[in-house]
């Protein structure tokens, strides 16, 4: 490790919120040149140090230094100002704006006073072929960008403040792997300008191959700093969640034919699905893997009855089914279950308390006709709880005072609570902590187990590796390949995923002209 | 040249509701000139732009608002309020008249000041606090004006309500036949007024850092907070706006009438009307997409709407069914848009 | 119009204000004439009374032949629209146009178009503050004095000389209403009586009247006498419901309260009956026709104020107990020779329109 | 009535708030009738059930608006609901008076549901415009048929008549209010309305039919203008234009001084209920102290901010 000054240091840095203490007493510092990742599980304090670093948040106690000098942002702009630049795990993009009005936001190129646009349409053009995005135009809007685009948007943003610190919240999470390739060449290059980046990623694989030196956090304190290679991967995790995990993955069966229970072909919609065939057993787990984009998301959402005008034919134990709408395919004779993309839009009611969320799809399981039973309520929202250990102070609390992790499990619990024959997963560990991951890989099994089916779409190799019976690789609307037991490696996803032709498992007929 | 039709493209892409009410206008507006008996002519289009002027400012004032994803149910007791103000002052000499109209125009900004400061430190919804903000609008116009009058001065607003020629005329400012002149002298004076104050402080505020963050906080406001952008700031000039350019309508409507009025259902129809204008003319009512300029063209449709009656012979007691069912067909068309989104997890917002 | 001495053509019909109100004279020009009406806000029943008095006033056979194209178009309470509308009849060639002003100022810019292409500009009910127009209405002070006078003669008669009075006002910033108090008040302060009055505000409306009355009655007991000008029904259900006794009232002209009154009138409900008439729309379309003839005509026309009481009415003349409560009993006009009688109007079945 | 127990939370707040206010109100007309005639006609059973009894057809309206309000939107055709329905109501008269007029507000409210649910129109101007075709068609109906303006006795009956000394208007609003209290915390209907004025996209996700619900919502809020419009009429003995027109600002504000968010998801209909009786109390002793319309506007204005900065000020954003 370089032991010149510290380009960025906090010194005995608290924050509460109310009763809850996020950080405490963290000295914590960072050096120029150097890409440093921060560990922890969810609600370990990661995003609140960062924040407190970036002028978004006061600290409630303790002193920050930047290059030496002390500092006191009050905001995001100040600390840009001193070179301290964060690209935040929710998105900081305005969608209504263009891009090159999202890059320049706060101190856009003027003239005479007024914003000059074309400077700026050109600067962003610049920007963005830096990081290999010359495919972005600066005059579309950023709500009509897919999210990995958006997120490569966000990057350019905050290297258009020529940043000193540059600062990655989970900015990697929802990229797909060209991007993040090109991101890791991007930080490479950063790093060798000097410049000091903070990476935060609950993906392994990711920090091991990008970071130069770890941070691991917990319960709002920093546990311990060193360099990589220091500390095995057990190691890290114990660091990290206190304890030891030993498998991340539970065991897989044997692979073995399972009954069809749910048979799709030639979906088509727009142009994002163009003939998905797919089937999937009872009892099985079937990955839906690919580059971000290539129409995952747009065959559960179809599957669930979101998407208008799909062409095609599903059919659920032999029996052809359309779904209309997500009333109807929870309802039998489909039993749809589908966790979505984003837990805090599309999952959950933040304010309404952790009961109501849990209940909101099962209504017509508690009430007799149109009234609730309380009674049966309770027990409801009592097996819910205890079914996948959620930690909730009471079933009353708003469900936005629950972390991260423990608000995802509200999200599957709500579809357990449906009793779901067949389970749509949009990415369920997203920005989710090992410990938690490992609990919901368990119970994920433990669903398979009892024979329900479960289509698991995931932006993790590893995940795919290790939760499923068999990988769908989808390109281009289309399932393009197919593994299945020893064939789901993470060579062979990856060609798969690129369209590379030399994969040696099931080609699909007529998936490449 | 390629590049500047596919900006185009873009431009009519990104903004649809704008295009339609534009073009919908210069269609029904050369259809009423043909069918009028005086049609295309300057005393045609005086009488247009004068009865559109005041509703052109009110909603130019509500569009600020609306971007950032508010409302200001105080714009028409506002332009109440300045309306009662400027017939109290406006009279006199000319320095008397300028004072007067410039002790308006800040009577209307500093309520809109004090709207944003409510909003922004007091911190509470914009509909509710300008619902009751415009109560007390009402309240203080009714205390300078309990009854209709005031003698705001007749020259000036003979002068303002015509074309170039008599506003020079009036005043003598140069020999209003002279040749050079001729080819200007039919532009009516209240387009020019739209043109120059609409524009003039519209266009170039939409290219100030305030002016974006208006459109940023109404798409999203915690990105435009993460993005460091000056929040308040924005608010509080957004609500400074709107109460401008309420007070700008107020002036008008005191010069056009010679009078002020403190009229609560004319202030309540201008509120509402002022929202039908701002969405007609494609802005949406989240914030964040749409523009000045679209209602301008909101609140031209919405006046265009009653000159067909005029023109055409329809029993009056239908005229209201007739107004009322057309508003609600203008703001249906939007669902077409709707019926169309094949996602439908896009129509959440 | 040219500024010129009296006297006017029929006097009966369309009588000067004042005895020095202006008369004005137009130019003669040949008939038929393009008419238009431009009334203001319509959701309500006087209005739309009005507009229908309008239209069947324009088949009438007396002056059918005389108008060539008639339009009549409701603006709304937004003054700028009206004026607009104005404008526009201007601008198409109208030669006359009958209005009713939302506002009692802020015409200036139209009388001046108007006069400059001779056009005749005739607004009615909701006067202007101007001369420079010819103008059509009923005295709405004297119409106040003559509700106060009545309610004071019942009193008197009862041998009440002082006592506690209820009035209940209208729209608060009408010229209308501004008027018919000024003119209740005037006969009270004139009457030398010790009269308590309690203001309160019903805006013309039943629901708002008789809320406020008994209110009003709640707080503040009993009263002697009931000055209304507007909401009149409410004001006597509110009566009726709070078990106030029947007392000496004044009103508007709705066939409701008059069926009222020549209910009640033996329990104590001594009302007067004075109504703004729908119909004044029709003396306004004959004042401007007979001014485009050429006609010497005065500048402020003065309705007959149509006065009924209690002991005169009369079912099936001047009130009808059949028929609806919303409608305006008085429209008849015999010196101007306008016969629209409220049921005609109002209680028509659907065939003839 | 079955209202949960008290426990002092921020949703409870502005119900505490508001209650206290009332009895500031009620102690300030007091002191002016003290002052000027020296008796307390404001403290007597016989006037606060006439503030009651009057009060119900705002109640009522308010208690079908809050339903909206609840989802983020905004019902602005109150005021041409009521009149029609009233207004239809007395048109056919007879037995099918109440019947028909309720009828009327299930019509508008289905429209209303359709286009803002199904149509996806901002409600804030599809319930403007249906507002303005209503009286359109209000005033073709007046104009075209002459209909029958007075009220039924039924219909007089419920809004005037008495029962045990208590105005039946009072046990109308009394009912509706049961029922709406029931429908928010205890049924299904009332769970998906709080899920979908928090969260629309989830509740639609969770398979909830969210335009179902806001249709309902809908419906509920024509049905209840619709009776405050009918009531409204048995009280006045007669239906006419415009009648509602002074309904919708205060029920508004009824709604959100009851602490409602104006932008969904949150309230109790007990806030509402005390918001109406505020509202009610106040302009009836404005009026009793003669104050002029200027006056009272400002008044009226002032009472509604100071109230919300009192209950606390909202979330600033930070994430
Ligand atoms: N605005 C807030 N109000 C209240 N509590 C908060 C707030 N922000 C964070 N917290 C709490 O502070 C703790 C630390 O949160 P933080 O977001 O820093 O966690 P994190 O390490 O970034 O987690 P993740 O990996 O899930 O992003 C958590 O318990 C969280 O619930
Ligand atoms: N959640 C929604 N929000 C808005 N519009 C929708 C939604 N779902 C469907 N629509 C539209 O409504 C129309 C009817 O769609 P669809 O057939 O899916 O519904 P439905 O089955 O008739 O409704 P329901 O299930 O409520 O009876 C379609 O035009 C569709 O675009
Ligand atoms: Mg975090
Ligand atoms: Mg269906």
């Amino acid at each position: 490790m370089p032991q010149s000054e510290p380009i960025l240091r906090m010194a005995g840095i608290s924050k509460s919120f109310g009763a809850t203490q996020a950080l405490q007493d963290v000295d914590f510092s960072c050096f120029t040149g150097s890409i440093h990742a921060i560990l922890g599980e969810n609600g370990a304090g990661k995003s609140t140090l960062i924040k407190i670093m970036s002028g978004v948040l006061d600290p409630t106690a303790g002193e920050l230094f930047v290059e030496g000098g002390l500092v006191n942002f009050q905001s995001p702009t100040q600390a840009a100002k001193d070179g301290v630049v964060c690209i935040f795990q929710e998105l900081s993009l305005v969608p209504d704006l263009s891009v090159a009005d999202n890059i320049f936001l706060d101190s856009p190129p003027k003239k005479w006073g007024l914003i000059d646009k074309k400077t700026q349409r050109e600067q962003a053009r610049v920007l963005l072929a830096r990081i290999k995005c010359g495919d972005i135009d600066p005059r579309a809007l950023v709500k009509d960008l897919s999210l990995s685009r958006r997120q490569m948007v966000e990057i350019a943003k905050a290297l258009s403040k020529k940043p000193k610190v540059l600062i990655l919240d989970e900015a990697t999470s929802a990229l797909s792997s060209q991007d993040v390739d090109t991101i890791y060449g991007l930080l490479g290059e950063l790093k060798d300008e000097g410049v000091c980046c903070l990476f935060i990623s609950h993906k392994m694989h990711e920090v091991e191959r990008l970071c130069d030196t770890l941070s691991v956090f917990r319960n709002g304190k920093h546990i311990e700093t060193f360099a990589k290679g220091a500390k095995s991967d057990d190691e890290i995790v114990k660091l990290m969640i206190g304890r030891t995990v030993d498998a991340q993955f539970p065991a897989k069966p044997p692979p073995k034919d399972y009954e069809t229970r749910l048979s799709i072909r030639d979906l088509k919609w727009e142009r994002q699905l163009k003939g998905v065939d797919l089937t999937l057993g009872r009892g099985e787990i079937v990955g839906l893997g690919g580059l971000d984009g290539q129409g995952q998301k747009e065959l559960l959402l179809a599957l669930f009855g979101v998407l208008r005008s799909v062409e095609g034919e599903v059919r659920v134990d032999d029996q052809i089914v359309h779904t209309g709408s997500p009333a109807e395919a929870k309802a039998s004779p489909t039993n749809f279950a589908l966790v979505p993309e984003d837990r805090k839009t599309e999952g959950l009611m933040l304010p309404m308390s952790i009961a109501d969320n849990l209940m909101i799809a099962s209504l017509d399981k508690i009430s007799d006709g149109p009234v609730v039973s309380p009674s049966k309520e309770k027990e409801a929202v009592a097996n819910g709880i205890k079914q996948l250990e959620i930690k909730v102070g009471s079933p009353h609390h708003a469900v936005s005072t629950l972390s991260g992790g423990n608000q995802q499990k509200v999200v599957i619990a709500k579809w357990l609570c449906t009793n779901p024959d067949i389970v749509l997963l949009n990415d369920p560990t997203r920005g989710i902590d090992v410990g938690t991951k490992q609990e919901i890989y368990k119970l994920i099994r433990a669903l398979a187990d009892e024979g329900k089916s479960i289509l698991l779409y995931s932006t993790d190799y590893d995940e795919l590796i290790g939760c499923c019976d068999r990988v769908a690789v989808m390109y281009d609307g289309k399932i393009t390949v197919e593994l299945k037991g020893d064939e789901i490696s993470e060579t062979s996803i990856v060609s798969a995923a690129l369209n590379i032709g030399d994969t040696p498992a099931h080609q699909k007929p007529g998936a490449m002209q | 040249m390629n590049d500047y039709k596919k900006s185009l493209k873009l431009a009519i892409g990104q903004n649809m509701g704008f295009t339609v009410a534009t073009v919908g206008l210069l269609l029904l507006w050369l259809l009423y000139n043909i069918l009028h008996p005086g049609g295309f002519s300057s005393a045609v289009l005086i009488q247009n732009t004068n009865e559109s002027v005041v509703i052109v400012f009110v909603a130019i004032a509500q569009t600020f608002p609306i971007l950032l994803g508010g409302l200001d149910l105080s714009v028409g007791a506002v332009m109440t309020l300045a309306n009662c103000v400027a017939s109290a002052l406006m009279s006199g000499s000319p320095i008397q008249i300028l004072i007067g109209a410039i002790i308006t125009l800040l009577t209307g900004t500093a309520f809109g000041f004090l709207n944003g400061m409510i909003v922004v430190y007091g911190r509470i919804q914009p509909i509710i606090a300008t619902l009751a903000t415009g109560s007390i609008a009402i309240g203080l116009a009714l205390f300078i004006r309990p009854q209709p009058g005031g003698d705001v001065d007749g020259d000036l607003g003979w002068a303002l309500t015509n074309d170039l020629y008599e506003l020079v005329y009036t005043y003598g400012w140069w020999d209003a036949d002279a040749a050079w002149f001729s080819p200007f002298a039919w532009i009516p004076v209240p387009l020019l007024i739209i043109i120059i104050v609409g524009f003039g402080i519209w266009l170039p505020f939409k290219k100030t850092v305030t002016g974006r963050t208006i459109y940023a906080v109404g798409s999203s406001e915690s990105a435009a907070f993460m993005s460091g952008l000056p929040i308040e700031r924005a608010k509080l000039t957004a609500f400074t706006m709107a109460g401008f350019f309420a007070a700008c309508g107020g002036l008008y409507l005191a010069i056009q009438t010679s009078s002020g009025n403190a009229d609560m259902t004319q202030a309540g129809s201008y509120t509402l009307n002022s929202i039908a204008a701002v969405v007609l003319g494609g802005t949406s009512l989240f914030g964040g997409v749409g523009g000045a300029i679209g209602s301008l063209v909101g609140a031209l449709l919405l006046r265009m709407l009653s000159f067909y009656f005029r023109i055409m012979s329809i029993d009056p007691l239908l005229q209201p069914l007739i107004e009322g069912v057309v508003l609600l067909v203008a703001v249906s068309l939007g669902a077409l848009r709707t019926l169309r989104t094949k996602n439908r997890l896009r129509l959440f917002r | 119009p040219e500024v010129v001495s009296g006297p006017g053509v029929n006097p009966a019909c369309f009588s000067p204000w004042a005895e020095d109100t202006k008369y004005f004279q137009w130019e003669e020009r040949e008939g038929p004439f393009k008419i238009a009406v431009v009334n203001g806000f319509v959701g309500n029943g006087w209005r739309i009374q009005m507009v229908k008095t309008a239209k069947a006033f324009a088949e009438d056979p007396a002056i059918k032949d005389k108008i060539s194209e008639f339009k009549v178009v409701s603006t709304g309470t937004d003054a700028a629209v009206q004026l607009g509308a104005i404008e526009d009849f201007i601008n198409q060639g109208y030669d006359a146009i009958v209005t009713i002003a939302v506002s009692p100022d802020g015409f200036d810019r139209v009388i001046r178009l108007a006069d400059r292409n001779d056009v005749v500009l005739v607004p009615f009910d909701n006067v202007l503050d101007t001369d420079k127009v010819m103008q059509v209405n009923e005295d709405q002070i004297e119409m106040g004095r003559m509700y106060a006078e009545h309610v004071l003669a019942v009193l008197s008669s009862q041998g009440k000389t002082s006592g506690k009075l209820l009035e209940v006002r209208g729209l608060a910033g009408n010229s209308v209403d501004r008027d018919r108090s000024r003119g209740i008040h005037q006969v009270l302060d004139e009457s030398g009586g010790e009269w308590e009055v309690i203001s309160v505000v019903g805006n013309w409306d039943d629901g708002t009247a008789k809320k406020v009355v008994s209110d009003a009655i709640a707080v503040h007991g009993e009263f002697d006498g009931v000055l209304a000008q507007g909401g009149t029904n409410g004001v006597v259900q509110a009566l009726l419901d709070t078990g106030h006794p029947m007392v000496p009232m004044s009103g508007e002209a709705e066939n409701g309260y008059r069926k009222a009154l020549a209910k009640y009138a033996t329990d104590g409900l001594k009302g007067i009956s004075i109504g703004q008439s729908p119909g004044l729309v029709a003396i306004s379309m004959k004042a401007a026709i007979s001014a485009l003839e050429g006609n010497v005509m005065p500048q402020l026309i003065s309705v007959p104020l149509p006065v009924a009481t209690y002991d005169e009415l009369k079912d099936g003349t001047n009130y009808w107990s059949d028929l609806p409560d919303n409608f305006f009993t008085v429209n008849a006009f015999p010196p101007c020779d306008v016969y629209i009688s409220g049921p005609s109007i109002m209680a028509q079945t659907e065939d003839n329109s | 009535m079955n209202f949960p127990t008290i426990n002092i939370s921020s949703e409870d707040k502005p119900i505490l708030i508001a209650s206290g206010f009332i009895l500031v109100i009620l102690l300030i007309g007091t002191g002016y009738t003290l002052a000027t005639q020296g008796t307390m006609p404001l403290l007597t059973v016989n006037y606060l059930l006439q503030q009651l009894q009057s009060g119900a057809f705002l109640g009522i309206a308010a208690a079908g608006l809050m339903l909206v309000i609840l989802h983020g939107h905004i019902d602005l055709s109150i005021p041409w609901t009521m009149t029609a329905a009233a207004m239809m109501a007395t048109t056919v008269g007879g037995e099918l008076a109440l019947p028909t007029g309720l009828a009327v507000g299930v019509c508008i409210g289905l429209v209303n549901g359709i286009g803002v649910g199904y149509l996806r129109v901002p409600s804030m101007i599809f319930t403007l415009g249906l507002d303005s075709a209503m009286r359109g068609l209000m005033v073709a109906h007046t104009g075209g048929y002459a209909p029958a303006d007075t009220a039924t006795p039924f219909m007089r009956f419920l809004a005037s008549g008495k029962f045990m000394g208590v105005p039946m208007s009072v046990f109308v609003w009394a009912f509706v209010s049961l029922v709406i209290v029931f429908l928010l915390k205890k049924t299904t209907f009332g769970k998906s309305i709080y899920a979908t004025g928090n969260n629309e996209a989830a509740a639609y996700l969770s398979g909830i039919k969210t335009r179902r619900v806001i249709l309902g919502a809908f419906v509920v809020s024509g049905v209840c203008a619709a009776l405050a419009g009918v009531l409204l009429a048995g009280y006045s003995a007669k239906a006419y234009q415009g009648m509602g027109n002074a309904f919708l600002l205060p029920s508004i504000a009824a709604v959100v001084l009851g602490g409602t968010h104006i932008l969904g998801g949150k309230g109790k209909y007990i806030g509402t209920l005390i918001g109406v009786v505020l509202l009610v109390l106040l302009n009836s002793v404005l009026s009793i102290m003669q104050m002029p319309e200027a006056g009272r506007q400002v008044i009226y204005g002032t009472v509604i901010i100071t109230m919300l900065l009192v209950y606390g000020r909202g979330q600033k954003v930070t994430s």
